[in-house]
């Protein structure tokens, strides 16, 4: 069974060669690692590969195929693809559906301002709604051109790390 | 005696200020917002009490409230901590007026040293220096000329109530001037009902040094020596060090006699800090005075070996200073380093939320002032700093590699962090070498915000965590016999499929 | 200069050895057993290596497993840390052989002080006062009462190759002494295989205290003032604190000398400990030398300010000492308490198991060393101490005080600790007013066993808890419609029944 | 709906009379309390009770109604009696059953000497198994006289915490 890990601007095939409670055997674009890989639980694993010891915290992200990996050298956001992802990926694909027309807010806060409504023609760069955390206000722009299809939430609203706020079309 | 202090505050400061409390037998009463209910310094306490809504209008910042609960709980004393009611003078005149001991200095010292333009000429009477330019009030474009001419190009017009950047302009040559300051008026007005400005010279690559001073209710008045606060983003600091890495014996000596000064020129008792800026070649010149605790003051009692809120206690308890100046030594070295919850890459955007996880470093010379815990959620009403590490080393190269070690075992999962940037800011050379000032982040922010290099070995080990999580997160969803064939053979293909929704 | 050190240890100490080696920009490797796959060290270790089954005599004392590691792992020095291979000197001359540098004195060194005789000896001849008895292995029973005649009932019958109270006894009058000689060598031979024996005078209430030395491989050696550790059960440290309240100035200096003399008369480098015994009247006499880091060291580094293991790799690697004896300053007070997981209530059984919740204590004054993070399992084949408490003061007041607040603050749950039966010997006044030598414990076993009191209030509370709790679970069990039926009004009994099956 | 708790030699009497996500009304021994009860999670709730502010840690005992409870001012075990609970003990005594006839380990360790086997008589306070952890050796003994009635460990044997070692008869 295959995978694809993504990493930034790469895109590796995983292969999981065998697992057991102690030692992972999988392949990144074809080379073999044989790993100790155990987990001290709540996504915390410590793996040592080649003598090396790597300390590894792993968060789940946006999505539950996302992971923030924080190790000793440094953050990445991982992205698993399974079957399913792909499949999921084909379909919105063939409805034209497109992740990058929604604008999600990162954190929790309070929504301050929103300066568009339904329908509106939006430029990039525009600023669309204002964001208020932690005594700091935080400006949500358009990534690219597009029209306004829906507005997900209302000033004064309190919103969750992750909320839906502005599909764009 | 006091036997009971309210802690008029939240978050780290209130645990701290709660720590000296026990540790000298004094009782401590919480008051606590909706958002606060479940965080460390309201089950720190031995009372607590609910004053209102999240936001601090409708909590923290009510006077009112906070003083009922002080009568209600019968606490002899309120500690404000820093921010919130700490410098306003009308808090410190109600609680004298309600027999209530405000730790803190008296309405009057908080008053002048709160108005910009009162401290200046109050400093200029007490011969402390000052940032050359006007001593009342621009009450014309002509005076301000007249002024300008004395001091040269460039100059900074300030709002006399200001902070935080408003109300501020600064002029680099004569025909913007007018505007200046017309625009800075009309920005003080709005901001803080006030429209009255002065002129500064401006101090182009200015070092930000504080002195910590101590004064009790009898005259007495001493320094801490300084803290290096220059390493700031949008003027709020980031990294604090002492000793600074300009500092000389003889200059530490002048400042400090000026320091002590200033604070006697307001009759301050009480722990308080004055700011000064000082130029590359260690003029110095008077900033403000904070008249409250500060932030950074852990490094001040790592170094001199003084509890600071025990000293600030024993002032208000009408006692006499525990130390002369000549028993102040500094001992080695120490940096505070404050942990935001915000995200660097992303524009610094603030990360409010459920923290998961903390690791706290330990070991030699590691100090942690925080309030998480885990589950505990980091609210979006309040400020976004969430700890401090504090280290101490014999030497200063010596603070900074622990300062490395620790900021790399310090983990914190949930919320996204300044962690990282911290550990550029110890990498970076500018830093390392102590050759810094306020310009220091923004001259090195591309340093600062470039990532440790991660080869294509590093970025496998992290694809691999990631998949492992992936998989026994399928596997807790799954726990079936089903599932189990695929985890322990993962080679019926067929069954994945079904297995895989999650 | 050494780059890559193997902790030959695990628990705390792995961990505070491989600090220090960050900070100094070392790579460290790690070894771990059966049971320490996911210790602390494992995690924390640059480099780690399986080394054996979980007991220690198949892992951390396997000397041939150890050498093959560094060799594999390009290793060029071995910390042992404490207990296990450190005080091995057949390990420190396999690494000699081996050309890996063994952090820690000489063969010669660690042979000459580990057999009790031969280290007497040695002392007398370096004028090290000595408690009064043979200077030989007592090979007749005449002989030893001639020994005795000098210094008079009651004795001590010690194993030379002894340690831990095995091939001890102490005799009061003459009557017991031929079959208490008889009883201490067969026992002697039966645990070390060596039937040597020799009399001391018994000291009847000692205090317990130690020297920390500091010597290079040229001869410098210099002393870090002294470790009062009286408070003991069983042969085992359960509290240390420097300066010993019985300590003066005079005295300081006096033994501080003797201590050095100790160390140079072996040609010692590296750090070690002279352990003193000292009778009500100050005078001392030098009771062994261990010729390795002890656990109390932290003590030390908080009042004089030195990293001993930074000057350890120091020395290992043929510097110079950083300190002259003149640069060596204590300033205030610092007190450490060893965390054991055992249960004080019952016996002091062992309680290892599964680590449930941390609350580490922090702030100001305040030094956790341990190696334990939640979810991590306590093994049952190793040392019961799990975490070390150390606080700094400005007085010994205050660090009494400091220490009450920060084991008030330290919670750990899953196991048995003994964090209570330390807050009472803070409480104790025998200790409180530093009136206690090594029968401190004994003496006050009934105070320290005892609870602070808790009236019905305080246990309607804990009950009230407790059922919080159980309704929480029952909650998670049953979150069917009918148990929220239960949970929200909790007043249909009828339904109630069926719900509690848990 | 009543329960009792159990503390040391006290047994009193509870009642919930409400309970909503922060307010816990209940009776102990007649004594009406209105607390602020929350939890942070895992077993820590905070309480405030008139103003007083107590963060208390309770973990699970031997079994699950079995308590132990963590305040700033000791610890206690804290035994909760339900309805259940009741039947099983009336149930245990109509049986001729008695806990008290069970040896149990009460942490993890390695069994390292059984010093009696099954039908011997012992004396109160004879030795019955000797228990290994962390270098030390524990000694566990009769508590009355009694008849071996079971073994149910082997020399050797790594034991977890809780474990029954021997019953009495």
């Amino acid at each position: 069974m295959d995978f694809e890990a993504i990493i930034g601007e790469r895109t590796a095939k995983l292969t999981l060669l065998s697992r057991t409670d102690k030692i992972l055997k999988v392949s990144v674009d074809g080379i073999i690692y044989e790993l100790d890989c155990v987990t001290t639980g709540n996504g915390v694993y410590s793996i040592i590969s080649e003598g090396k010891s790597y300390d590894i915290d792993v968060v789940q992200g946006l999505s539950n195929k996302q992971f923030i990996v924080n190790s000793d050298m440094s953050e990445y956001k991982v992205e698993i693809v399974d079957a399913e992802s792909r499949y999921m990926k084909a379909m919105n694909k063939a409805k034209g559906f497109d992740e990058g027309n929604i604008i999600f807010c990162p954190m929790p806060g309070k929504i301050v301002k929103i300066l568009v409504k339904v329908g509106d023609t939006v430029e990039k760069g525009q600023t669309m709604v204002i964001v208020s955390a932690m005594k700091m206000e935080s400006e949500f722009k358009a990534s690219k051109e597009g029209v306004i299809k829906e507005i997900a939430v209302a000033e004064e609203e309190t919103v969750s790390g992750g909320q839906k706020m502005i599909v764009l079309e | 005696m006091i036997k009971k202090i309210l802690v008029a505050n939240r978050g780290e400061i209130a645990v701290r200020v709660m720590r000296s409390c026990k540790e000298l037998g004094i009782k401590t009463v919480a008051v606590f917002s909706d958002a606060d209910r479940k965080a460390k310094h309201v089950r720190y306490a031995d009372e607590a009490y609910h004053i209102g809504a999240s936001p601090s209008s409708e909590s923290y910042l009510r006077m009112d409230k906070i003083m009922e609960v002080a009568k209600r709980s019968g606490a002899d004393a309120i500690h404000p901590g820093y921010g919130f009611l700490s410098e306003n003078g009308d808090f410190a005149q109600l609680c004298e007026d309600e027999g209530i001991i405000f730790i803190g200095p008296s309405p009057y010292a908080i008053h002048t040293m709160g108005d910009k333009i009162t401290a200046r000429q109050t400093m200029i009477e007490a011969g402390v220096p000052v940032v050359p330019g006007t001593k009342e009030k621009i009450t014309s474009e002509k005076k301000a000329l007249e002024v300008i001419q004395n001091i040269g190009f460039p100059v900074m017009i300030k709002a006399s109530a200001g902070g935080g950047g408003k109300g501020m302009r600064l002029v680099k040559e004569e025909s913007e001037l007018i505007s200046a300051i017309r625009g800075a008026r009309s920005e003080a007005k709005s901001s803080f009902g006030d429209d009255a400005v002065y002129i500064e010279k401006y101090i182009s690559s200015p070092h930000h040094i504080e002195f910590q001073i101590l004064a009790d209710k009898f005259g007495h008045t001493i320094h801490l020596c300084e803290r290096e606060c220059s390493v700031q983003r949008r003027h709020q600091k980031v990294v604090e060090e002492t000793p600074s890495p300009i500092m000389t014996a003889e200059l530490r000596d002048k400042m400090g006699r000026d320091a002590v000064a200033a604070a006697k020129a307001v009759e301050y008792y009480g722990a308080g800090t004055i700011e000064f800026l000082v130029d590359d070649n260690l003029n110095y010149y008077f900033l403000e005075m904070n008249t409250r605790l500060q932030v950074e003051h852990p490094i001040t009692e790592r170094v001199v070996g003084v509890d600071i809120v025990r000293e600030q206690i024993n002032i208000a308890n009408g006692l006499n200073l525990t130390y002369t100046q000549e028993q102040i030594k500094q001992r080695g070295h120490s940096i505070e380093c404050r942990i935001y919850a915000e995200d660097p890459e992303n524009n610094f955007m603030p990360s409010p939320g459920i923290i998961r996880e903390i690791v706290e470093p330990l070991g030699l010379g590691v100090r942690t002032d925080g309030y998480m815990y885990e589950g505990f959620e980091i609210p979006i009403f309040y400020d976004p700093m969430i700890s401090k590490l504090i280290v101490w080393g014999e030497s200063r190269d010596e603070a900074i590699h622990r300062m490395k070690r620790t900021l790399d075992e310090y983990k914190i999962s949930g919320v996204k962090t300044s962690i990282s940037f911290l550990k550029r800011i110890m990498e970076c050379p500018d830093f390392y070498e102590g050759k810094y000032n306020t310009h220091f982040i923004e001259k090195n922010l591309d340093f600062l915000l470039s990532k440790t290099n991660c080869d294509k070995h590093c970025e496998d080990i992290a694809m691999i965590a990631a998949f492992a999580e992936y998989m026994s997160k399928l596997k807790k969803i799954q726990p079936t016999t089903q599932f189990e064939v695929y985890y322990n053979k993962w080679k019926d293909v067929g069954r994945i499929k079904a297995a895989m929704r999650i």
